[in-house]
């Protein structure tokens, strides 16, 4: 019951920061900006997901597949972000051209 | 909990029919990749709607790992064509008239028109319309579940799909096998590439990201080989995923990658089929049939066979995004 | 529980199709790369609802496999062969130190 | 009828199926001897496939006990794969045997680069592998997966010599072939998931005339027709042939084609047998006169030789289309087809093996500028010639067997009262003047004055090939009886 709980409970609040995430990339003005939406959501949103789903876990197998899961997200995530920032920097924020 | 997963459902739907709407639609062929790679994933949670876990397993790891690297290069290649065109000098280095060159060439002319699109829609409709007819009036077949059910215990593995890839509709497997090598022979009979120089990486991040998801990965493919006896998983999936962790090592190229060696990078390639057929010739000649196996050998043979075949399928991906054939081919 | 899990997978399926705005209206190829590793994330969760929505234990290795390719796209976005030379877009800026690996992205 | 040779029928059919992979494979692995392995191969799987028809013509007059399945790995339908030989799958493989032995030996002269022979012989040798495999496959799901290997195989050997031309071709070629491939796949997914089975026989004792079938009809028949290039999805062709390496464009008119044209046919008298209604087969047979009539204009007007002969197979295959309606009157007129088919695909590749050598010599097809070289070689003109007499339908060649049968059936609706086999009749006799024009245009600089020139210098089995090939078809009515016989054997089919 309690393991429920705090399931929702963290639920809840990832799903908070996936939500703004989200809103961060449609409102914030530039790539710059956006980069730090789209991190909050890998970092904060799925490692509290995770956490809350770590109560649900059959077993300690469950449990490190979670934290396997939530770690090459977050790598992911860092590296994407910071190439992706390196690559405006260097290139310009030009549009996509034909 | 049904109301909502219809609603879940319909959502997918309307997403999937929308993005891929906008990605035929879409003038910029960079946000068509982008809607790709969104496609893909969308995708994947369909083939979970429509419990086919193996499917979505192998869409997670095509659709994530290799589609969208290879449209993204592709996509840069087709760029510095254009550019050349419209600045009317060769672009560096002097383009090669024939092979892959010629390919993205052909891709690209003529050019896409927007006239056609309507008519294309229409016939699209056409055909979804009348297909949904059909299958509106489909019973609802079990199709072969029961039989396969019933020689689960002689197939030599605990997961039905498994055992009808690689014991009761092995041809099939073997033939698909196949495709993928020949897939990678024709794209080697356009033209040859050259390894490129390596070129240092843009600060510490990528290489140490390397250093962590490469090794993951190839424990990830080992343990989804393994799963496939009893679980989703199996040959094709871990191929993916080791072929995507090539990928990922040829597009970073840490430090100069090593020229593939003909003789050595051909045999592993044909390693999959070569098995496979050799267990089948056994199989024709100890008379359990053609691809057939003795029920007490299933296990291992089908264990081995899909050792190669992963090593093969792997192989097999990296190669196809490199495109050309190595120079070390044709010695 | 199971219907919890569903409506939050419904929620986070509901924040793809939003950011799919960012994909369509861009400008930049950064910005569409980066609503795409958005994507990304926000599937491996879905994934790992479902998984517990619909009792499939194999949806785990899925969302595994997506979260462990998810930078492979990003990889071949900012390393292809040869980038073309920066166009004159107002919002183009030279950084001191990046001159070394600019010239090495002729190298193809 | 001797029991020990039908107890070897069935390891025979495996071991086809066996040895064409084992030579794809080692060609494959084994890319610096690919030439030899393919030599080597092509004359053991063509003495293979004469061994199995005599074993297959031995095992007796009854067709039922002629037709022999095998379930691979031990498996019986409807779990497992199930191989199955009859009359028809024997003659198509026959043929293919002939086609392809002599398109190994022509590239052995006409891929001499070294680098080019070894890409050429892996694909010949899995597209020659997949089309026996497609003739012996009888399962739904099975005929999808061997048609994509003989497509992508196909594509790949359009596309070999790398010129844009020739990769704009194939490219043109594999989204059509896609296109053909998922629209078959769709309409095997509707057959099962209505079924329930794949085994063809299975589902041929399943079937009746309900929205199901109709609608799987329609995809798998279009997607088939899309790949046979049959009239009106016919523009693929011409592009795709005429910048294909010739032994290529012989094995894609000859045998690819007729491939696709062959699913139609075994599946129109199998699982869509309860379809086939009067007004379906004479829509076909007016598709079946407006390709004979249109592509017979697009082979007068084009000004390639590869072009000309590319077109000739629109209209040559809008026969097989006008005989569709006579098949519904007459149900044993799709033996004639058959053999028409069998000797279209003859005459055709020895057609374009003749056009490469006189290609090669001369260094361009443009049919202007070919006169001094087609005067120089009358070798490779006789065998133009030759295989054109057969196509044209001339007295004593295959072709006119093969026309007589089929003017006879048009006649015979006609008797029988239809109005409209009139048409039938005019379409098959016209077809033949139209042949005859065309073929024409094509040797007729040989006999103007001029100057001779014998351009590069050929091997000896370009100048041979062609000529040998050319006699087969000449000579194959001399075989019509025999394969008339052969395709009797096909259970099931009047």
């Amino acid at each position: 019951m309690i393991a429920n709980t705090l399931t929702v409970l963290l639920l809840l609040a990832g799903l908070v920061f996936f939500a703004a995430g989200t809103a961060g990339l449609l409102r914030f003005p530039d790539v710059y900006s956006r980069l730090h939406a789209l991190t909050k959501a890998d970092n904060v949103g799925l490692g509290l997901v995770v956490l809350g789903l770590m109560f649900q876990a059959s077993g300690p197998a469950d449990i490190l597949k979670l934290l396997l899961i939530w770690l090459l997200v977050l790598a992911a995530g860092t590296t994407a972000a910071h190439m992706v920032a390196q690559r405006t920097w260097t290139h310009g924020e030009f549009e996509s051209d034909r | 909990m049904n109301g909502l997963l219809v609603l879940f459902d319909l959502v997918l739907l309307a997403g999937i029919v929308g993005v891929a709407w906008r990605c035929l639609a879409s003038t910029d062929l960079f946000r068509a990749v982008v809607l790709f790679i969104t496609f893909g994933l969308l995708l994947a949670l369909a083939w979970v709607r429509l419990e086919a876990p193996d499917i979505a397993l192998a869409e997670a790891a095509i659709g994530a790992g290799i589609t969208g690297a290879l449209l993204l290069v592709t996509l840069e290649r087709l760029r510095s064509i254009m550019a050349e065109r419209r600045s009317g000098r060769p672009h560096t280095p002097p383009p090669d008239p024939t092979g892959p060159h010629a390919l993205l060439r052909a891709l690209h002319d003529p050019p896409p028109e927007r006239r056609t699109f309507i008519p294309a829609l229409s016939f699209a409709l056409v055909v979804g319309g009348l297909l949904v007819t059909a299958l509106w009036h489909q019973p609802h077949s079990t199709g072969l579940e029961p039989v396969v059910d019933a020689h689960m215990d002689i197939s030599g593995v605990d997961h039905p799909i498994t055992a009808v890839l690689l014991n009761f509709r092995a041809y099939d497997t073997f033939l698909e096998l196949a495709i993928v090598l020949i897939a990678l022979l024709g794209a080697w009979s356009l033209g040859r590439h050259d390894l490129i120089p390596a070129r240092p990486a843009p600060g510490p991040i990528l290489p140490g990201t390397l250093r962590l998801l490469v090794p993951v990965a190839i424990v990830t493919g080992v343990y989804v080989l393994w799963a496939g006896s009893h679980a989703p998983g199996g040959a094709f999936q871990a191929g993916a995923i080791l072929g995507a962790a090539g990928i990922l090592l040829v597009l970073a190229r840490p430090r100069q990658l090593p020229m593939a060696p003909g003789v050595p990078l051909r045999l592993g390639l044909t390693a999959g089929v070569a098995l496979f057929l050799l267990v089948g010739l056994y199989g024709l000649v100890a008379g359990h049939g053609f691809l057939g196996y003795a029920d007490a050998w299933a296990y291992p043979l089908i264990l081995l066979i899909e050792v190669a075949a992963t090593l093969s399928i792997a192989l097999a991906l990296v190669a196809l995004f490199v495109a050309g054939r190595p120079a070390g081919d044709d010695a | 529980m199971s219907v919890f899990y569903l409506a939050a997978a419904l929620f986070l399926l509901g924040t793809i199709l939003l950011g799919l705005v960012r994909v369509l209206r861009g400008p930049g190829s950064g910005d569409r790369m980066l609503a795409a590793q958005l994507f990304g994330t926000t599937g491996v969760t879905i994934l790992l609802l479902l998984s517990l929505a619909l009792e499939e234990s194999a949806l785990v290795d899925v969302a595994l496999v997506f979260a462990l390719l998810a930078v492979v796209a990003a990889v071949a976005f900012v390393r292809q062969h040869g980038l073309p030379e920066p166009p004159d877009t107002p919002t183009h800026r030279q950084h001191p130190e990046s001159t070394e690996s600019r010239e090495s992205n002729d190298d193809r | 009828m001797t029991p020990a040779n039908a107890e070897w029928l069935p390891a025979a059919i495996a071991g086809l199926v066996a040895l064409s992979l084992v030579v794809a494979v080692l060609a494959t692995a084994w890319p610096r001897q690919a030439h030899r392995v393919g030599l080597l191969g092509a004359l053991a799987i063509t003495a293979w496939v004469l061994g199995l028809s005599a074993l297959f013509l031995n095992a007796g007059p009854d067709p039922e006990a002629a037709a022999t399945r095998v379930a691979l790995g031990g498996w019986e339908a409807p779990l497992g794969l199930m191989l199955h030989l009859d009359g028809l799958s024997m003659t198509l493989l026959v043929l293919t045997a002939v086609v392809g032995l002599a398109t190994s030996l022509y590239s052995l002269g006409y891929v001499h680069d070294r680098i080019e022979r070894r890409q050429f012989w892996p694909l010949w040798l899995w597209l020659w592998a997949g089309l026996n495999m497609l003739f012996l496959s009888g399962d739904a799901f099975n005929l999808y997966i061997t048609l994509e290997v003989v497509s992508l195989s196909a594509v790949a050997l359009v596309a070999f010599t790398g010129t844009a031309a020739a990769v704009s071709g194939a490219v043109r070629y594999l989204l059509v072939n896609i296109l053909g491939s998922l629209s078959f796949l769709m309409g095997v997914v509707l057959l099962f998931g209505e079924h329930g089975v794949l085994d063809l026989l299975l589902l041929e004792t399943r079937t009746e005339a309900g929205p199901t079938e109709r609608m799987a009809a329609v995809l798998m028949t279009a997607g088939l027709m899309l790949k046979a290039a049959l009239f009106p999805l016919h523009v693929w062709l011409a592009p795709a042939h005429g910048s294909a390496p010739a032994p290529v464009s012989a094995v894609l008119s000859g045998l690819v084609v007729t491939g696709s044209f062959y699913l139609i046919l075994r599946l129109w008298m199998g699982v869509f047998a309860p379809l086939a209604t009067p007004a379906f087969g004479i829509l076909v047979g007016m598709l079946g006169v407006a390709a004979l009539v249109w592509g017979s204009l697009q082979a007068l007007r084009a000004g390639r030789l590869k072009s000309i002969v590319a077109y000739s197979t629109v209209a040559q295959f809008g026969y097989l289309l006008v005989a569709f309606p006579l098949m519904l009157v007459d149900p044993g007129a799709w033996r004639v087809v058959v053999f028409f088919a069998v000797v279209h695909a003859l005459a055709k590749a020895s057609v374009f093996l003749a056009a490469g050598t006189l290609q090669h010599a001369a260094g361009h097809d443009r049919l202007a500028d070919l006169g001094d070289v087609l005067r120089a070689r009358p070798r490779t003109v006789f065998a133009l010639g030759l295989a054109g007499v057969s196509l044209m339908g001339l007295p004593f060649t295959g072709g006119f067997i093969a026309k007589y049968l089929l003017l006879e059936a048009g006649l015979g609706t006609v008797l029988a009262g239809s109005v409209i086999g009139v048409l039938w009749v005019l379409a098959i006799a016209g077809g033949g003047l139209l042949a005859a024009a065309y073929i024409l245009r094509m040797v007729a600089p040989a006999f103007h004055r001029g100057h001779e020139d014998a351009g590069e210098a050929v091997s000896p089995w370009m100048d041979w090939v062609p000529l040998g090939l050319a006699t087969v078809a000449a000579l194959a009515g001399l075989a019509g009886t025999l394969t008339l016989n052969t395709l009797a054997l096909t259970p099931g089919a009047p």
